[in-house]
Formats: structure tokens, C-alpha cells, sequence
């Protein structure tokens, strides 16, 4: 079954179109660029790994507009809307999944490890639940340094299976950090629903720790940034907060997964729940359309872009193992 | 003998292995329903039903520790940790309660377990999914670890390490699972601790694993070419090694070069180095040469990735450099 | 304060003179070795680090009644109760605290890594939170091999902040494990009082996985055997069970500790919560003289035997680090 | 020059370390209130406040990761992982996280964080509470290690480390806590990568680290009875380790030994040995011969753990080895 939290969504101050239309400009960007990168997958231009969020826009854009620069987030293997959200560069973006000595990470990093230090963007992250003690030590960081912010960390519903949840909650409620723990609860972990692994319920979990926790329908951009903003701001007083976003995972795992485990009739009704979708729904045709032919310019400009990177070298990777004070052994 | 892909071997040793003892189960992350992340445990579920062949959570420190209870009860669980980086996160079950329960409670019982995990770069997987590190295993006291470089060493292998009964690790290079060999018919059990000799040779020793093995053989075409004889050793085991293996080679040809994806620095090769170095060095007539991979994590970029790979061509350069 | 969980304590079947002096009996094996093991720490004739469970006795005690030889423990650093209480013979007890060939485990694993295979005693454990995944695989084993055991886990409260925990639990609730999860919740972890360090709470922590969990007075012999032999049942039966058992721990953490970082006051109220003497204050005079001078001749006796020990041999150690099929390399 | 004991040293470089960086943070199991399980932090509470100075839940994993994050967030943390067997759980956080991220990310960020742990056997502590283990991180691309031998060293190589823009393992055998010696008042950084000769000599080369310098000057003191003149390396680093320092002393006596604590197979040992075996091959006149400690876990009996220590008998006999 596809999968829509209910939550309240009745017209508020915070879906006033004009914040609507940005949420929808920046999810929109998210999935053009997403969509753009599936094709370049498929056509060669894009090696390695990736794994799209494709369907789960309205969690990181939603969540990533109740954030300060100075705030922080550590993400996971699924990373490119936590990454643009948090305002990564376009052009660096495609540079680095493509490879590229002018991608973010020079390339070394690519889709499944792209960072940007100077949005506050911990880095995507290969090992799942390894993201969450990061977030609390960049939690640690804004408290002792009195910087004001918090800290992020985006998980997903299989990730909750890793201990690493636990020893976090315990953690930042016994430090009082300033940090929110994302769920992005697509229902699956790789190719098994989570249902098959995780007996769990978070919002009991995070309440054992004495952690408020809510759960919001993760496909209501609105609704993910009405929350947000309310649970940013008590983690920013130092009561750390779990929000779980109910959403769905329309591509597969990662690109070239044929998704065959995948119930045909479910995936048919994944389109009900397109975040996108609903959200132009409530703005004017116009709207949508002038920001869809800016987005698509910006897409096809950072491309075009990206595609002009050259090859990383060997060499200058390899002098970045270890800072430049020293040089490295071996 | 049948033509069977690298991968196909190990699911068949899997297979007979189970057929054989209703003690072997399997379990870690998706390798039931959805038959393994690389397809090497497909059918498996099917064939010997839920409660032998099951998927876990994303729990590696879990799945481990289960293991090795679940081997002292008297099953043999075969896990899998879907790549070797993961490890990381279950070196407590491995190192201080797998390798160590034999000896710590005075022999009173085995960790009949086997632990099977890919290793290695050459995919596009990046940093955090490419890594070798064997060598980490290797240093504990009560593993053995396991590394094949064809399908019916895989096979063979695989089944003494299943029936084995202390725990073993049992390394698989990612990228060879598509690879094609020879599976003999009846193809039965191989010992671990005794080394293959892949090809023979009077020139120089080549000691290898894994997909090394393979790189070495390439190496040694090219230098037949140029008049060079060497005699590429796969180890196949590497905790134990057959040192009394590479010794006799060594005797022979009086030089040595080791091979492996690992970064050289501390890796595997260093203990084969320095332990010739010990009691091969009256045999040796020139410096130990390692091929390995440089002292930096796999990058994403594939260019970069391919120039970290070890390759046929630096190996030639290291025998060469041995025969300088 | 010393640590005294309400628990009902009335008159039962199971308080019944004849069974609660076999408790108060086994209870008191455990307490006298380890008395006698903290004089023989004090003298040098036991060597290492020891953690002695005095104070803590009704726990092992009251949860092994419930248990069958064939069933499974996996114990901790503080492991002295769980071993005996399960059946460890008592000259091989102090042969291997002693560090003696002829111990249970040849003098290799001391204090710390006591185990006896023969009465399912999987051996204490030096690393905090492991013996929960180890007692999760003894329970599959009991399930696959249909052997009709539970296997039990006994864990401190400070291991409460391990991921394992976390993940045993899932694990455990997941594949309907026969196992049980003993929380032996003394206040403290080495020189912190967990109240510091762990803002979970355990109960609802199992209660998010959908597991079954209850507080029993850990002080309190009976309540502790009849609060066990329910949840053994159950999980006997697949149903995975918490007990949480509210005790004291009356010594250091290890033998050495002057325990400083303790308040006095509370140091002075812990006999009023001792189990031994809550237990013999429910038994006759003469029947706890008796059992008294039965279980110090079997101490002395067992003690006088161990040290006739003889010191372990380095080559026949090390012959065991592999099995003897092969000859290990190195 | 006062004399102080190597514990004390630790504590007085954490506390200069702490006055003269407000970023400089400590945390750990035990560290704050209980002053440390070894008494290295003691005071440290008192003088810095519950802010900088924390005591943790017992969740190495993630004491670990958060040191990652809190690093890149701009603090110097300062871990402590109170036995070094524990970091089996924490290695993921280690190897993955704090190791990669300078590189995968492209050089945007440094990850100046330092893990204190202490190993080594020699105080009953069994299997899981005495191995040494450095031979796992040294083997990582973008850790560094270190190991000193003696107070002083201690106090300048930490104060390195903290200021150190790389996660650095920072090695403390436990059985030197209570060691006295010499710290200079006006004690400074020492930096990483450069060994330090302990004692000239012109036979043999010997090289250690850690505790096992002591081991290799007592036996030096014995050789010298019997004419033979040894010189003792002691690296202090071992990733990096001084290739060249090495290099030249084995130019000058054409004889080397390695010593360490952790067991010899697949031990930092290796490594130093294949490398003399490769750049150094010209220079040996005999085999290299490595002293460590045999290839099995720590036992609980005394006797038995003190014959599986390394000891001088054992390194004076492997340099007359080196010598017939
Ligand atoms: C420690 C670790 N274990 C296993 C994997 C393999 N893996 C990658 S993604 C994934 C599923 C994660 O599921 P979830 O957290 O729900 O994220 P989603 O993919 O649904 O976004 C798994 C098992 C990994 N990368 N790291
Ligand atoms: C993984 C690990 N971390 C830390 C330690 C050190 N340590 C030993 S016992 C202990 C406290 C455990 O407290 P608890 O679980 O409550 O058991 P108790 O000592 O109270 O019986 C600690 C931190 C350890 N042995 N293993
Ligand atoms: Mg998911
Ligand atoms: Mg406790």
C-alpha cells in the first residue's frame, strides 16, 4: 500500500502560495534533477551507485526551510534532496555525481558521500545509521560553541534497525542537544519492506527517552514544513525532537533496480501521493509553470556545465588523505 | 565440469552444504527473499524455507553476536555482512567473542561459523563500499580467513569453511562474481592453510589472492613474453598461509613479489614479506617486492578508481624490479 | 538510595519453607564464594580483575530456578551469580578464579570469562552489551533445533545504553526468539550512577518493540523466581520477556574499589535490603544454621581442593586457540 | 625537569592542551566525575567544567561519531575508549567516518580529533581487556598513530595530536601509567613521523614502540655485556613511521629487529620488516627477525600471561640471531 500519514492540512499562514510556490521550486529542483540523473544513468554519463528520492521531496525541502545556514545536517546513502535543500550548488552537484575534479568533493565522494561544509551539509553517508552520532557531535559543536544552531540527522525507517538510533537518542536527551532526527519512512530498506525488519514503533522508542516525537504526512510539503519549524525551534532550546515523515520510494533502491518485489498495484497508486503533485494542486497553473521553465533552465544549464568537468587526478587526490601540514606515509 | 560463474559456485556450495547438514542456516540482510544483494543466495529461501534461510535487520553487530551464539548452540549459521567496510560496525562479535571462545573457556567449544563478506573496488562503489581489509582479520588469533580467486576454489572452500569448526572469514572479491570457471562435478571440500600453485615457474614467485590472482596471471603472460618465467602462487587462505608453500617456490626461484588490492601499506603482503625476509632470506637474491593499492581510500571517480587498482602492468614492473 | 523496587510479597506456593530454602541456599553459595573470593583478592592468591555481585544474589538465583539444565545464559563482567546459580561446580569455580589448569576453563578466561557449556552457562563476557546478541543466537539455536530451551540475557543497567540492547530486541521480537531479557538494574555503571548516563526507560523501550516487560523486586528471592518462572513460560512458548530485577550492589565495582564516589548514608542502608537476610527472615533459625554450616564446609572444601590447582601450560593454551583438526599457523 | 608518571603526563598535556584551547573538548566513559578508569583525567572536571569535560553512556560507537561530528562542528575532541579491545564496537565511526571524511569529501574538512585507548597485557586483564591492536588502524588511510614510551613523549605527542587537524589514535600501554620519568618544564610539542634514537649503537638495529622500548633497552643493556652494540628506535609514530630514520640507522648496522607487544603475525612488525626487505634489502646482512607476542589471545592465568609477554630474553636472543 502506498503510504500517506494523515495529517491535518488545513490552510494555515505557512501555506500562503507564495512560501507554497518556493517549496514547490525547491522540491521541484530536487526531482528535475533527480529525473535528470536517472536519464544520464541510464545513458552511462552517471557511474556508481545512486540511489534517487524520487517521491520524497517534501521531507528534506519541508524540513531544510525551517533551517539556518549555520545549521547543520548529516544525511544518508540517500542524500541528493537533503544536499540540494540544504542549498548545495547545481552545477557542483551534477559535477561531483558525475565524477568531476569540480564536483563538491572533487569527485571522490560522488552521490553516495556529496557534502557541502559550506551549507552546513554533513555528507551523504554509505553506512546506514552512521549519520545519526555525527549529527549529535555537530549537535555537541552548536551547544559548546554557542553558535545557535542545530544539527540534522536524516535517517531512513530501515536505519532505525542499527543501534546507533538508540545510543543517539540516549544521548542527545542526556546532553539536551540541540538536534532533530529526521525518519524518512519510505517503508523499505533496500529490497525488504520494513515491515520484515523492524518491530519496532519510533514514536514509543524516542518517548522511552523522554524525546518528543510527532509523525507528519512526508508528502504535504506544507505540512513537513509546519512541523519542522515547530520542532527546529524546541531542539534549538535544547530539547532534541524525533520527527517521522510517512513518504514513499518510487524508484528503486538504486538506479537499475527493477523493483520485481514490489507490489505492481501499490506502485500504480504512488502517483496519488507525488508530493509535487498535490502541491501544484493548490497553486495557480501559471505559477507552476513559470517555475517549472526556470527550473528546467537551471537543470539544463548546471549540466551543460557539469558536463564540461574534467577528470580528477590521482595525485591531487591523494595528497588530500591527510591535511597538507605533513606529508602522508606510504 | 561445468562453466559457472563465480557467484553460482558459492550459492551451489551454499546449497549442498544445507542439503548435506540441517545445522546450516543462513541469515543477514536480504539474502532470503530477495536472495542475496549480488544474487549469490537466490533460490536458497525456496529451497530450505524460512526458518534456515532468513533476512535480518540492519543490525550488523547483531547478526554477527547471533552467530556466534547460535554456532555454540550447535548450529553452523553462515552470515553474510553485505560489504567488508561494514565489518567496522561488527568487529566486537568477530575479534572478542567469535575469535576468542574456543581459547577464553578453556576449549569447552568451537564458533562453528562462517562470516562471508565481498571486498574490494573496481565497481563505482566509493570509499565507504570498496574496501580490502582482510589484514584486520588476519591479526586476531582464533579466525581464519578465506579468500578465493575462481569458482571452484570458491565451491571447495567454501564447503571446509562451513564445516569447519572454528570461524572463518570468508572474503569475496565483488568483482569476480560474474567471473566464469570450471566446477568439477563431483567437486568436494578443499583444505584451508595449502596454497595453489596457478601457474609454474623458475624465474620469480608471485604470491597472490583473491582477484589478484588473476591480475598476477596477466602479469606472468606478458612476462613470458619477454623471456621471464614466474610462478604465480594463489594462496587461497590466509589465516592460516601456507609459508612452507611459498618457502619451496622461493627456494626455487629466489625472488618474490606479493600481490593484493589491499592498500600495501600493513597489509597482508607485509607478513608474507617479513616472514620471508625471516626464514626465506638466505633464498632471497634480490628486495621483496609488494603490489598494492596505494595509501588512500577507493574515490568515486572512476578514473581515479582505476588508477588506484593494482594492475598486470605494475606487477611486471615488481618482477622486473626483482630481477634488476 | 539503596534500590528497593515495590513488589507484592505475599505468602504464595512458591514462598513455601522447603523451596525458599533451597533458594536462600543457593543464594548463599554465591554469596560465600564471593566473600571468600574478595578475602583471597585481598591476600593475592586471586589475581585480575574481579567483580564480585554481592547484594545482587536473588537475581541469578531466582531467575535460574526457573530455568532447565538445557536452557542457555549469557552473562556479563559480573558473572560469578549467573555461573553458579546455573550449576558451575564449585571447586572448578575457584580453580578457574584462581587461574588454574584445572578450572573450567583451564585457567584461560578467570573472573571475567567464566562459562560452563555443560549447564548451558555461555560464559560472562568482558565487553558490555555483547552477551545480549550471543544470547539472541543461543535462542535461535534453541528454536531451529527444537530443543525446547529459552536462552536467557543478564545484562546491567549501564549496558542499557549499548546498541545492542536496541538491536537484540528487534532481533528477538522479530523471529518470536525464545529468549529472555534479564536486567540486573544495580544504579550503577563502574563509578557512575546510571541515572547519569542512560535516560531511557526500559520498560518502554521493550514495550516499543512489543515486548512484554515487568519490574520485579530484585531483593526479594521469591518474587524474583515466581516474576521468572512466568516470563520463562512465555518466552518458552516464543514470546520474547524483560524482567527487570531492582537490586544493589554492595562492593566496588571491581574488588579495589573503595567506592568514594558513594554516599555513605546509602552504603549504610543496604543490609536492610539484603536478600540473604530478607530471605532468612523468613526462615526458621536452626533450618538457615543449618544451611549455613553446609554451604561453608562446601565453600572451605572447594576452596582447599583449588588450591591444589596447578598452573596452565603456555603450549597446551595456545594449542586451543584453533580447534584440533588443523594445526594453527603462527 | 620534574619527574612525573606517565599517566600524569597525559593529564597535564590534556590540561594545557584545555587552557590554551577553548574548542579543545574531552569526553568518554568515566573521564569526568570518576577522573578516568586509570585516573589520566583526574581534575580535568574541575578545571574545565562539566561543559568541556563529560562523562558518556557506555556507547562507544557513538562517543566515536559524535567526536567526528563535533570535530568537523569546529571542537578538537579528545576521546577516550577506555580499553582498546573496545574498539571493535566504535571501528565503523573510526575507519569509515572520521578516516574518509578529509578525502571523500574533497579536502572541505579536517576531523582533528584524537581517540586515547589504552592496550597491552601485563595486568590480568584477560582476553578482551589486553590487545593491542594497532596494527588495524595503521593500515587505514588518513589515521594517525601513536605510541609513546615514555612521559615525556606522551606529553609532546599529545599536545601534537590535539592540535593535530587529523583524527589521530592515540596508543597508551597501560602498563606504563605508572612509570616515572622525566617532563621538561617548558615541555612542547613533538612531532609526528619522526622516531627517536633511545640508545646508539652500532651492530644492530632494534626497533620498538611503546612499551616494548623499555623491553628493547633492557636488552641492550644485556648485550652490552656481552659486547654487542645495540641501537634502539623508538618510533613514537607508527603511522607514519620513520622509513628513513629506520633506513639509515639499518645503513650504519646492516642487522635489524622489530619488537612489539601485539602478536607478531600480521603485526605492525610486518610492515617494517617488508619495508627493510624492499628499500632496505642492499643493507641486511642477516634476516630481519621480528619479537612479539604469540599468536594467541591473552590468558587470565598469570603464569601464562607472562610468558606470552615479549620479553628482553627474547629480544636479546633475536638479535643474536641477527648476528651468527
Ligand atoms: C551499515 C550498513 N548496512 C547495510 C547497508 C546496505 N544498505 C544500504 S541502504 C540500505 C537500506 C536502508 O533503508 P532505509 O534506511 O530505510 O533508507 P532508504 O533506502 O529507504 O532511503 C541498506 C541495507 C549499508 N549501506 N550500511
Ligand atoms: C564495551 C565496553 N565498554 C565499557 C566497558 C567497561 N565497563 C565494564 S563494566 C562497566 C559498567 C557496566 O555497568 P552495568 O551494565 O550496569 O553492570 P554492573 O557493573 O552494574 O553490574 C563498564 C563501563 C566494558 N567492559 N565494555
Ligand atoms: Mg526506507
Ligand atoms: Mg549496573
Amino acid at each position: 500500500m502506498a503510504r500517506n500519514a494523515k495529517g491535518g492540512d488545513a490552510a494555515s499562514a505557512a501555506d500562503r502560495d507564495v512560501e507554497l510556490l518556493e517549496l514547490y521550486r525547491r522540491m521541484l529542483i530536487v526531482r528535475r534533477a533527480e529525473e535528470r540523473l536517472s536519464q544520464m544513468f541510464a545513458d552511462g554519463e552517471v557511474p556508481g551507485f545512486i540511489h534517487l528520492s524520487i517521491g520524497q521531496e517534501a521531507v528534506p525541502v519541508g524540513v531544510c526551510a525551517a533551517l539556518r545556514l549555520e545549521d547543520t545536517l548529516a544525511s544518508n546513502h540517500r542524500g541528493h534532496g537533503h544536499a540540494l535543500a540544504k542549498g548545495l550548488d547545481l552545477e557542483r552537484f551534477f559535477l561531483e555525481v558525475m565524477g568531476r575534479a569540480e564536483g563538491v568533493c572533487g569527485g571522490r565522494g560522488g552521490s553516495m558521500h556529496i557534502a557541502d561544509m559550506g551549507v552546513g551539509m554533513l555528507g551523504a553517508n554509505g553506512i546506514v545509521g552512521a549519520g545519526l552520532p555525527i549529527a549529535a557531535g555537530s549537535a555537541l559543536a552548536h551547544q559548546v560553541r554557542r553558535t545557535g544552531g542545530v544539527a540534522v540527522a536524516f535517517f531512513g525507517d530501515g536505519a532505525m534497525a542499527e543501534g546507533t538510533l538508540h545510543e543517539t537518542l540516549n544521548l542527545a536527551a542526556l546532553w539536551h542537544l540541540p538536534m532533530l532526527f529526521v525518519c524518512e519512512d519510505n517503508g523499505w530498506g533496500e529490497f525488504s519492506p520494513t515491515s520484515r525488519q523492524f518491530t519496532g514503533d519510533l514514536i514509543a522508542l524516542a518517548g522511552a527517552f523522554g524525546i518528543d516525537a510527532a509523525t507528519v504526512d512526508g508528502n504535504d510539503v506544507a505540512a513537513v514544513a509546519r512541523a519542522a519549524s515547530k520542532v527546529v525551534a524546541a531542539a534549538r532550546d535544547g530539547c532534541p525532537q524525533v520527527l517521522r515523515c510517512v513518504t514513499n520510494r518510487v524508484h528503486g533502491h538504486y538506479e537499475g533496480d527493477p523493483q520485481r518485489y514490489r507490489d505492481p498495484a501499490d506502485l500504480e497508486t504512488l502517483p496519488n501521493h507525488d508530493p509535487l503533485r498535490r502541491c501544484a494542486a493548490k497553486l495557480g497553473a501559471d505559477d507552476v509553470a513559470k517555475v517549472t521553465a526556470e527550473v528546467e533552465d537551471r537543470i539544463a544549464a548546471a549540466v551543460a556545465a557539469a558536463r564540461a568537468g574534467t577528470e580528477p587526478d590521482i595525485a591531487r587526490a591523494r595528497a588530500d588523505v591527510y591535511s597538507p601540514c605533513e606529508a602522508a606515509h606510504g | 565440469m561445468a562453466e559457472t560463474r563465480f557467484g553460482k559456485a558459492i550459492g551451489q556450495a551454499l546449497a549442498d552444504a544445507m542439503r548435506d547438514d540441517p545445522d546450516v542456516v543462513l541469515f543477514g540482510e536480504d539474502v532470503a527473499v530477495p536472495g542475496g544483494p549480488f544474487g549469490v543466495t537466490r533460490g536458497l529461501l525456496d529451497a530450505f524455507g524460512p526458518e534456515r534461510v532468513r533476512d535480518t535487520p540492519i543490525s550488523e553487530a547483531t547478526i554477527v553476536g547471533a552467530a556466534v551464539g547460535a554456532a555454540i548452540g550447535g548450529l553452523k549459521p553462515v552470515v553474510e555482512i553485505m560489504f567488508m567496510d561494514f565489518c567496522g560496525i561488527a568487529m566486537d562479535a568477530i575479534v572478542n567473542q567469535a575469535a576468542k571462545a574456543r581459547f577464553m573457556f578453556g576449549g569447552q567449544c568451537s564458533v562453528p561459523m562462517v562470516l562471508r563478506t565481498p571486498h574490494g573496488a573496481g565497481v563505482g562503489a566509493g570509499p565507504q563500499h570498496s574496501q580490502c581489509l582482510e589484514a584486520w582479520f588476519a591479526h586476531i588469533p582464533g579466525l581464519r580467513v578465506v579468500c578465493p580467486s575462481n569458482a571452484a576454489d570458491a565451491y571447495g572452500l567454501l564447503r571446509t569453511a562451513i564445516d569447519h569448526p572454528d570461524p572463518v572469514i570468508f572474503v569475496e572479491n565483488k568483482s569476480l562474481y560474474a567471473a566464469k570457471g570450471d566446477l568439477p562435478e563431483n567437486a568436494g571440500p578443499i583444505p584451508l592453510g595449502r596454497l595453489r600453485v596457478a601457474r609454474e615457474g623458475a624465474d620469480v614467485t608471485v604470491v597472490a589472492y583473491g582477484a589478484a590472482v588473476g591480475t598476477a596471471l596477466t602479469a606472468a603472460d606478458a612476462l613470458a613474453a619477454d623471456g621471464v618465467s614466474a610462478e604465480v602462487l594463489d594462496l587461497r587462505s590466509i589465516q592460516p598461509w601456507d609459508e612452507a608453500g611459498v618457502l619451496a617456490s622461493l627456494a626455487k626461484t629466489h625472488r618474490l613479489v606479493v600481490v593484493h588490492e589491499a592498500v600495501e601499506a600493513f597489509g597482508v603482503g607485509a607478513e608474507i614479506a617479513a616472514r620471508m625476509a625471516d626464514v626465506g632470506f638466505d633464498e632471497l637474491d634480490a628486495p621483496i617486492v609488494r603490489v598494492g593499492a596505494p595509501f588512500m581510500p577507493v574515490a568515486f571517480a572512476p578514473n581515479v578508481e582505476a588508477a588506484y587498482l593494482p594492475g598486470a602492468a605494475q606487477v611486471a614492473a615488481a618482477v622486473r624490479r626483482t630481477l634488476e
